[in-house]
């Protein structure tokens, strides 16, 4: 539910705190783990919204056109 | 006595010295007196000579002009003169001095020059009309401005005279039927008598003359040519100062007299008074007639023009009303096909303001890519599609994250994997097994590990644990260190 | 009345006074039927004066020797 | 009540005025239809009178000849 | 209603006054269909006024005529 | 509903600062969508506000002519 | 069933107490063993996690390049 509200800038900010806390915090497996999946996911998540945006723009630019 | 003369010797004397005396005609210069002409002809005169100013006789004789001579000079110089021979003219006369024994002295007059008496005749009356000009009143009748319609007439006249008859017959019968009021005031008209007469009869015609317009001073019928009372002085002024205009019908045919030239208008004859007058009413009639028909042209002027004004101002009219409203009209006209123009290129200035701005919205896209393309550069993606830079750019950041997510990750792993590593080393060291391996072993005595050698005696049982299996055994010998 | 007083000359000046006026101001078709009457009058009264004289001159002499 | 003290001379003067700015004034419209009805009116009103003083006129020049 | 005591002139200068502001002004489309609406409305009374004027005109012009 | 009120000129304005925020701003993914779908429908708006104008100017036009 | 929520942590922490206690208490042979047995178990399981972990992160950069 939080990620849909999340915005793209926001999820690049997290991976970037993440990986940032991965560099410096040297965290154990576990925690390791679970960042990773959080930054997979913060970067599907901002690549579907990418690719979103861009199908969309296109689409907008298209209508617009014709 | 002697040297005693009969008279008719001393006649005879004084005729015979006359006749040496004067043995020539000679010009004299004397004033009629008085003159007789008798059944045969004979014209016999006395001549006078008077002092100008007192007029007291100078000096008088008798004269004489033969029948045979007079017959000649009475008409040449009336002719001349325009004078008649008479009384009271001076003449210039050509004279033999004759004596006659009985008749005493006598002047036979061979020859008048009628030049001089009319020089004399000239020069008396210019006297008086210098004396009138000189006091004033040359002027004064004729400056009474006559009336346009004489038609109140007072006349000085003598009943008898034809003239008066000729006057009063062609007023009372003229042809246009103008009504005249004539009054006679009788004089005479000719002859010593006259001026008196005349003036007396003026006096009369002063007492009423508001009653009149005019006075009419006629004379007819008498001799052209005794006219010389009418330049009488006295007469003359009162003329010119009578209140009335006076007009002169005294009839003579050469030189006006001084009446004349005094009254308002001098006429040839009564006739031609009468006439004059009838004139002055016709032109009076004349002018009421002009005036109508140049009243009535006028007035028919101005109401054809007033008509016209009013005809042409309805015809003007109808063309400026249409031309007004043709006006308006055109112009409305105009106005009507200018809203569509100006409302198209409003439209069309909108439609293509759109556009742009669409074109604008593609165009900041791409220049939003571009600013991003130029941000990755480094990255070197080969994209012609500027649109999708973008999303290259945050593909590789994505990309990047990942990896250095992998990088990181993997690290820690290692440094994990490291240390169990060193653990297991650890382990495999201290690991029983791997020391019963290299020929060690563990001896247990009632199932614990013997650490120390004292704690075992002689005869006790042992287990031995070995690298794959165990010994049982039993002390046999024990050895102390 | 007045007319009675009036003599032949003013009364002619007085209709050349008024044939001026029509020539010269602005035609008055107010005024010009009073001034054709008028005119009329005048007219009359001077062609009377050409005509009328003696009974006139006699009628006063009468008046005045009564 | 106006006209019937306006004189000839002022009526036609009013039409010339009239007439003037309906030729030099820029088309009125709203006051032509005003303006024409006045025109007509005055110049029937100077008609009539015309008429009138034609009427008098002849009478009395018809009684001066007589 | 205010039409009705609109002049023709004051029409004109209105029609005037908007084709201005449609030529000189920023367009504004949102007014244009008003304007244009407006201008339509003002000609029509002005057609019409014209018309109008014209049938009364004439009427007296042939009254004048009789 | 806001569109509704919205007047073509002030959708207008809203393209242009869209546009010129999209232009200096550093473009936002989040937004950009957002952005371009909003000006989509403003220029939508205004291309429908225009087509209607036109139309109804034309009618108006249409309707002058005869 | 302990382990199973046991974390790498803990799992490492114990490992390392229990290699101390070796060093220092000098367990008997029996007590070592079982104790050599324990680190060998929380070895193991560390191990696994931290391949589980790898596996995990390795998958995870795979499916973000599909």
């Amino acid at each position: 539910m939080a990620q849909k509200k999340q915005t793209y800038r926001e999820a690049m900010q997290e991976v970037e705190d993440i990986l940032s806390s991965i560099e410096n915090d040297e965290p154990d497996v576990d925690e390791l783990a679970e960042k990773v999946k959080k930054v997979s996911q913060l970067l599907k998540f901002c690549k579907d919204k990418l690719y979103k945006t861009r199908e969309e723009v296109e689409q907008v630019l298209k209508d617009m056109d014709e | 006595m002697e040297g005693q003369l009969t008279l008719s010797e001393l006649n005879l004397l004084i005729k015979d010295s006359l006749e040496t005396a004067f043995p020539e005609q000679l010009w004299v210069v004397a004033e009629i007196a008085e003159m007789k002409i008798n059944r045969t002809g004979h014209c016999y005169l006395e001549l006078v000579e008077k002092n100008s100013e007192t007029d007291a006789i100078l000096a008088r004789a008798r004269a004489t002009i033969w029948m045979w001579q007079f017959r000649f000079i009475q008409p040449y110089f009336e002719t001349t003169t325009g004078q008649p021979l008479t009384n009271g003219l001076k003449v210039l006369v050509a004279v033999t001095v004759e004596f006659h024994e009985v008749y005493g002295l006598s002047l036979n007059i061979k020859d008048i020059d009628p030049a001089y008496t009319l020089g004399d005749l000239a020069r008396k009356r210019n006297e008086v009309i210098a004396r009138l000009t000189e006091e004033g009143i040359i002027d004064m009748n004729r400056e009474i401005p006559l009336p346009d319609i004489p038609s109140r007439i007072a006349i000085i006249s003598s009943p008898t005279a034809a003239g008066y008859e000729d006057f009063m017959n062609q007023l009372e019968n003229n042809a246009s039927g103008y009504s005249f009021y004539t009054k006679l005031f009788q004089a005479t008209m000719q002859g010593a008598d006259a001026p008196r007469s005349i003036i007396m009869a003026l006096d009369e015609v002063f007492e009423m003359a508001d009653r009149f317009d005019v006075l009419v001073i006629i004379r007819g019928g008498g001799s052209q040519i005794d006219l010389g009372c009418f330049d009488d002085y006295e007469l003359a002024m009162h003329v010119a100062q009578f209140p009335l205009p006076v007009l002169t019908g005294i009839g003579h045919e050469k030189d006006e007299t001084v009446t004349d030239i005094v009254a308002h208008t001098k006429l040839k004859t009564p006739t031609a008074v009468a006439q004059y007058l009838i004139q002055k009413f016709d032109e009076a009639a004349e002018i009421i007639e002009h005036a109508k028909e140049i009243f009535i042209n006028r007035v028919t002027n101005i109401l054809h023009n007033e008509n016209q004004l009013i005809n042409a101002s309805i015809r003007l009219l109808r063309p400026l009303v249409k031309n007004s409203i043709e006006n308006a009209s055109l112009k409305l006209r105009h106005k009507t096909k200018e809203v569509k123009p100006v409302i198209e290129d409003t439209l069309e200035l909108e439609n293509f303001r759109q556009i742009k701005l669409s074109d604008k919205v593609a165009a900041a896209c791409q220049t939003a890519f571009q600013q991003q393309r130029n941000r990755i550069e480094s990255l070197s993606v080969s994209s012609n599609h500027n649109t999708k830079l973008l999303y290259l750019k945050e593909e590789k950041i994505i990309f990047d994250k990942l990896h250095r997510l992998k990088y990181l990750s993997e690290r820690i792993l290692e440094k994990k994997q490291s240390q169990v590593n060193l653990f297991e080393k650890t382990t495999n060291l201290v690991n029983p097994e791997n020391i019963l391996k290299r020929g060690f072993s563990i001896t247990l005595k009632n199932g614990k590990a013997v650490k120390n050698s004292r704690s075992v005696k002689h005869g006790d049982r042992l287990e031995h644990i070995l690298y794959n299996g165990k010994i049982d055994t039993v002390v046999e010998k024990k050895k102390q260190k």
